[in-house]
């Protein structure tokens, strides 16, 4: 037939994106309740946000845009067949990839240090706004980092299949797809970092 | 088990044995759309048949009141796993996975699906998830008892094993979103040439429709259940009002995805009558185009009257304002649909076979249904019948009435063109008597119950409401009696019923065009549509592209 | 559908990626500073473009057809339409 | 248009007094757009089955039209039911706002929901299981809820509304005859939901305030008043019959099981235990329920007062 449904270039793009629907509008739930809550206890919300580290917040910023640019670079790489660059691109997203796990582990490391977890004594004492605060933050950025890690590994394996030859510069979906994601899962992180480290 | 059945039907040929394979995991790990379909439909379908005896126990509790059969937290968990079966597991799945698997692809003339291996895998999460919340009963704190909807705080309070039953929920959730974008992926690339968007059939329309939905709505609810169990396994307190939560925003999240995904149940099921009703009165249907923009319309304004769940639950005066507002105006594309049904019969040549009956009857009920719909909508009304069985019987008319008795079309419409054999029509017509009057009987006398102000989800009532609860539940078995006959005499006519010919009804959609049973490809060459999907003349006249009939 | 494979210049991805690393500069910087309310105006309003450049360019949906386009828009409106009229409860209670 | 007038009158004003009772601001909107519905479902019907039977393939074997559509029709039968629903919905919406504008006279009682119990409490710090009203007076209830969200129903006047935890509803209703009007839990609770049902009982003005005297007159209530007003028997019984909570018959002195800090032990119910049970409920767990149990504040008097009532029940 004439679109044989396997090498549908299109297709696969456009099923890719319908995904990235999906996921935005599970992020989108976490936003309204977050701008529900933020209309409910703006005070609270300030005080809360300034106890988190707005400097790792820049940080991990930096570091999934450089990871977001390394991804598009590869795309770029592989339509132009350059395979060893898309390897090392791909190999950059990763590196960022991890760093950024590292920074938050560390940050919630200090938090949860500090008694602050979700359902802690410390929270159930405090102001009311301030438990929803840190909840939302823990579940957002739980959720997000589950996503990096997701798409490390999808770029990973997508790594392995340039090397194997089934990634190439005529047949290369699979990559922008996996880069797709990975753009994605920068997007929700530049809507958090002002949401919860910078404003108010 | 009905796979087993399967393997030794008698009619061999077609995708049934051209692949050579055989054996369950020539099914369970096959890809071809049709495999796929039936496997939804047994699953879905096994699932239903448990969903219904739950429904059946459930009325001999109800017959008298005080204690009949079971106590309070027995018949409590019973309506829980009742409604999260009946929706999670049973109609949200059925139509779109049985019968969007088996017919949508060879109605656009593709081969297949877009993306044929993620559908098995939709399958399998469904399956996964199904085996979770099957266990979840037998686990743990035994059987959730929250009400489908899973309202906290008691959800997050109750010792039942709430957070299983929600991961399982969950996983389906997945796989209804992956459903929902390899259908619209399908849609949009694999229509074969000439198959215009004003050739597709309206059932394709609707299952466009509804894969939207499934993609917009569904991941609102996958963050709300995430946050139930979060709420019970790390106490996060977001709706805990003494943390600050309010437990009005779950209440907004959970009906963001469960008021579209009414629509998603009911949208299939309109695809179906819209399809069935032409063919029977061999005339092509009316208005096709306002059949088709309506379900789009449907979707739409259907993700903004998710409010209309909550009117007394102390929501803003101006959101109820808004809400019920936009409640009635979604009810108007429905009304285009059925005034647009029913001329279609107007000088036709209709023949009332059982597909045909199922879906003049699905209007009948699914206006009914709607209607009562309506009196929920309007503020003032909606007050005093919230919560009660009036509800409860709203929403069997629209959900059994309509989205059930339109799987029960398309059962006898489109099963025989996959079995190649067919029911016995004296038999059908007695079961669909049977259910007609049993239906009729069990859930109007639900809908008197809450106009005299019965609550919902009561396991004891007080006696003034005894008379009609024990005619419902005498409905409620001439209703079982008819469907057990109708399931008989269908499955019995497809292993073992008269054979068919490649086009039995006399259809104008391409599966018609193709043989009895279709070949794993479906399509020998690549089809050219020539006419439209209820173009009958064109059809005397030999038909579209493939086979001749 | 026309499927034409649009190749991006490093060059012009580095580009995209100073311009979003100085857009997070401004971010930082203006809500350090005590704006009150616009501070939230402000930071999403950045916050908005950044989003723009990347799927303009890092995911190419400047060079996708109207189609994918149309269907983004369809996405975002919905999740605004769901936030939106949450508040009117939220808002007015 | 329409919408944004009624979005102005969405302000709910409060009027000086009642000018109709909610029942009758609800039935006329039911009774109308019920009978709406009802006519066009019996014409609906109607024409299908006419053209079934007049044209089944039996009298017409042809179809004897090929028409597939008329933009007419289907402009007349999209804004005849766009009016038509317009309308239903203001009706809808004015009837609501009669419940929603409470009388300014309106007596005021605070309804406490409980797992699985009403009670009620009145101004002058009369408090009872049941609530007592005056017939022909406005009464306006405050619902609070002490633990899940429970509803509050009562079918003879069309009113009903959520008791949410955290959140202050209210309603408001008049009762016009002497009588006893059935009060339900709608919103589901749990085990006793279906249980937790009271009454409305509607006196006569001179008969509802010597109510509202005379046992609060008898100052400090009886060990059972208590039991009742605290909402213990929504949940315990008095008579050994079974419940959520076990049984007060025969319990003082009893060997009971309970799990503390979810280790077994056996202990005596003697005063002591009594007191730790009611007072902190966590404690101990009696073996066989759930950890449900809300803790209750209770002045020593009262508490005193229901154990010793509890001692007395052999
Ligand atoms: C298949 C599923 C389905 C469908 C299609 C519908 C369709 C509709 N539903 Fe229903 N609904 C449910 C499933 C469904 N519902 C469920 C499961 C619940 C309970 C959830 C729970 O609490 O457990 C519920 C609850 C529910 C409520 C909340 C009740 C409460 O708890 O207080 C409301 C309130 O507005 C409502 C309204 C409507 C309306 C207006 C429609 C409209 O779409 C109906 C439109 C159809 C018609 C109008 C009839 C056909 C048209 C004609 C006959 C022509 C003439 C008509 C006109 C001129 C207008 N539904
Ligand atoms: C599709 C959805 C569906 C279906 C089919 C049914 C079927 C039945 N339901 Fe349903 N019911 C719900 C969905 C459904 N229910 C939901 C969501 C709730 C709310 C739960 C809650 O409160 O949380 C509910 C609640 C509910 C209650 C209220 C409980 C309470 O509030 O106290 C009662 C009471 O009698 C009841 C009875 C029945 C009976 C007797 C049947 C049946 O047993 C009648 C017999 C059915 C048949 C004879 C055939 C029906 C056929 C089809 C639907 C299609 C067939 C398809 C294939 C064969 C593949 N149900
Ligand atoms: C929500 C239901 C509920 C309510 C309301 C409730 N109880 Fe209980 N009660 C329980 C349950 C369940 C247990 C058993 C588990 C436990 O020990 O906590 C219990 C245990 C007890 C016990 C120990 C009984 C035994 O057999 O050892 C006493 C005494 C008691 N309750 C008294 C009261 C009093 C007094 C009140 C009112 C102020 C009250 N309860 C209100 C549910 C309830
Ligand atoms: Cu309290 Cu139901
Ligand atoms: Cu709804």
């Amino acid at each position: 037939m004439t679109h044989s449904p396997h090498k549908d270039y299109f297709g696969a793009k456009l099923g890719m994106w319908l995904f990235l629907f999906t996921e935005l509008l599970l992020f989108g739930g976490l936003f309204l309740l977050f701008s529900v809550y933020l209309a409910h206890f703006p005070r609270e919300f300030a005080a809360a946000g300034r106890q988190l580290n707005w400097i790792l917040g820049t940080a991990n910023t930096i570091i999934l845009l450089t990871s977001s640019l390394f991804a598009a670079m590869a795309v770029t790489a592989v339509q132009r067949n350059q395979v060893r660059r898309v390897m090392g691109l791909i190999g950059g997203t990763i590196l960022c990839a991890a760093a950024f796990i590292v920074i938050k582990y560390f940050e919630w490391s200090a938090k949860i240090g500090h008694g602050i977890y979700p359902g802690s004594e410390h929270l159930k004492a405090g102001p009311p706004g301030e438990s929803v605060f840190f909840s939302l933050y823990f579940m957002t950025t739980g959720i997000h980092g589950l996503h990096v890690l997701i798409g490390g590994t999808l770029l990973a394996w997508i790594a392995a299949k340039v090397k194997s030859g089934a990634v190439t510069a005529d047949n290369y979906i699979l990559l922008e797809n996996g880069a797709l994601y990975w753009h994605l899962v920068d997007l929700i992180w530049i809507f958090i970092f002002p949401l919860y480290y910078l404003i108010l | 088990m009905d796979l087993a059945e399967q393997s030794h039907t008698p009619v061999k040929g077609g995708f049934w044995s051209d692949t050579g394979k055989t054996g369950i995991t020539a099914w369970i790990f096959s890809t071809d759309h049709k495999r796929i379909g039936l496997l939804y439909l047994y699953s879905t379908f096994t699932f239903f048949l448990v969903g219904v005896v739950l429904g059946l126990i459930m009325r001999i509790e109800l017959m008298a009141p005080g204690r009949t059969i079971m106590g309070p937290d027995a018949y409590n968990a019973l309506f829980t796993v009742h409604g999260v079966v009946m929706i999670f597991l049973f109609i949200l799945p059925g139509l779109p996975g049985a019968f969007g698997n088996l017919v949508m692809p060879i109605q656009i003339g593709a081969q297949d699906v877009a993306f044929p291996r993620l559908n098995l895998f939709s399958w399998w999460l469904y399956i996964s998830g199904a085996v979770i919340i099957l266990t979840s009963l037998f686990t743990g704190g035994g059987p959730p008892d929250t009400g489908w909807t899973f309202y906290l705080p008691f959800s997050a309070r109750t010792a039942t094993n709430v957070t299983l039953a929600v991961l399982g929920v969950f996983i389906i959730g997945f796989s209804a979103i992956l459903t929902g974008l390899n259908f619209i992926t399908t849609i949009h690339r694999l229509r074969a040439e000439g198959m215009t968007w004003g050739r597709l059939p309206l059932f394709v329309w609707s299952l466009y429709a509804t894969a939207w939905v499934q993609i917009l709505a569904t991941p609102i609810l996958a963050i709300t259940l995430v946050l139930i169990m979060a709420e019970r396994v790390l106490g996060v307190g977001l709706f805990d009002p003494a943390r600050g939560g309010d437990p009005l925003m779950y209440q907004h999240l959970f009906w963001i995805y469960s008021h579209p995904a009414v629509y998603i149940m009911i949208l299939p099921a309109m695809g179906v009558i819209s399809d069935i009703i032409p063919v029977f009165s061999r005339k092509p249907i009316f208005g096709y185009k306002m059949i088709a923009f309506s379900s789009l319309a449907i979707a739409a304004a259907g993700s903004l009257v998710w409010g209309h769940h909550m009117f007394t639950s102390g929501m803003s005066d101006r959101a109820i304002l808004v809400f019920s507002f936009l409640t009635f105006i979604v009810a108007i594309p429905s009304a285009i649909k059925v005034f647009n049904w029913v001329s279609t019969l107007y000088k036709g040549s209709i023949s009332l076979e059982a597909p045909m009956l199922f879906a003049l009857t699905f209007i009948l009920l699914f206006s009914i249904g709607g209607l009562t719909g309506l009196i929920l909508g309007a503020a003032a009304t909606n007050i005093h019948v919230h919560d009660t069985h009036f509800v409860v019987g709203h929403f069997h008319y629209v959900m059994f009435g309509g989205s059930g008795f339109a799987f029960f079309a398309a059962m006898h419409y489109w099963l025989p063109k996959f079995y190649g054999r067919r029911y016995a029509e004296k038999p059908a017509i007695v079961a669909w008597a049977l259910m007609f009057i049993g239906f009729n009987i069990t859930f109007l006398s639900m809908k008197v119950l809450g106009m005299k102000g019965m609550p919902r989800r009561y396991y004891d009532y007080l006696p003034e409401f005894a008379t009609l609860n024990l005619i419902s539940t005498i409905g409620s078995w001439i209703l079982a009696v008819g469907l057990v006959i109708m399931l008989v005499n269908l499955f019995r006519g497809l292993f073992y019923g008269e054979r068919i010919g490649s086009n039995p009804w006399g259809g104008a959609t391409l599966e018609w065009s193709i043989p009895t049973p279709p070949p794993t490809e479906n399509f020998a060459e690549e089809p050219v549509v020539t006419h439209g999907p209820y173009d009958f003349r064109a059809l005397k006249g030999g038909g579209s592209g493939g086979e001749k009939f | 559908m026309g499927e034409q494979h649009h190749i991006l210049s490093y060059g012009k991805l580095t580009g995209i990626w100073l311009i979003l690393l100085t857009l997070s500069g401004l971010t930082v910087s203006i809500t350090r500073i005590d704006l009150g309310g616009w501070k939230v105006l402000g930071a999403l309003t950045i916050a908005c473009l950044k989003a723009g450049l990347i799927i303009a360019f890092f995911m190419h949906m400047k060079y996708e057809n109207r189609l994918l386009r149309g269907l983004l828009f369809l996405a975002l409106t919905t999740l605004a339409t769901y936030i939106g009229f949450t508040f009117f409860d939220v808002l007015y209670r | 248009m329409n919408v944004l007038i009624l979005l102005i009158r969405a302000e709910v004003p409060v009027n000086p007094a009642y000018l109709t009772t909610t029942t009758e601001a609800i039935d006329p909107v039911f009774m109308f757009i019920f009978g709406t519905c009802l006519v066009l479902l019996v014409g609906i019907t109607a024409v299908m089955i006419g053209f079934v039977i007049r044209y089944h393939r039996s009298r017409s074997p042809e179809p004897t039209s090929q028409v597939a559509g008329n933009i007419w029709l289907e402009i007349v039968w999209t804004v005849l039911p766009t009016i038509l629903v317009l309308v239903m919905f203001y009706y809808g919406w004015a009837g609501y706002l009669a419940l929603r504008n409470v009388p300014k006279d309106a007596l005021e009682v605070t309804a406490t929901a409980r797992m699985w119990s009403w009670s009620f409490s009145y101004p002058n710090g009369q408090s009872a299981s049941k609530l007592y009203v005056p017939v022909n007076k406005p009464v306006k209830v405050r619902l609070v809820s002490k633990d899940v969200i429970h509803g509050f129903y009562l079918p003879a006047f069309r009113v009903k509304r959520d008791v949410v935890p955290g959140m202050n509803n209210q309603v408001w209703f008049v009762a016009t005859k002497p009588g006893s009007y059935d009060l339900f839990c709608s919103s589901y609770c749990g085990s006793g939901h279906s249980a937790m049902i009271s009454t409305v009982e509607a006196l006569p003005e001179a008969e509802f305030n010597l109510w509202l005297q005379q046992t609060k007159a008898a100052g400090n209530l009886d060990g059972k008043t208590l039991l009742e007003k605290h909402g213990c028997l929504g949940c315990h019984s008095l008579d050994g019959s079974p419940g959520v909570g076990p049984t007060f018959k025969a319990l003082f002195g009893s060997q009971v099981k309970v799990l503390r800090n979810n280790r077994p032990e056996t202990v005596t119910a003697d005063e002591a235990f009594l007191k730790e049970s009611i007072r902190q409920p966590t404690a101990t767990i009696v073996v066989g329920f759930q950890p449900i149990m809300p803790t209750t504040d209770l002045s020593n008097s009262d508490l005193q007062a229901m154990i010793e009532y509890i001692k007395g029940l052999k």
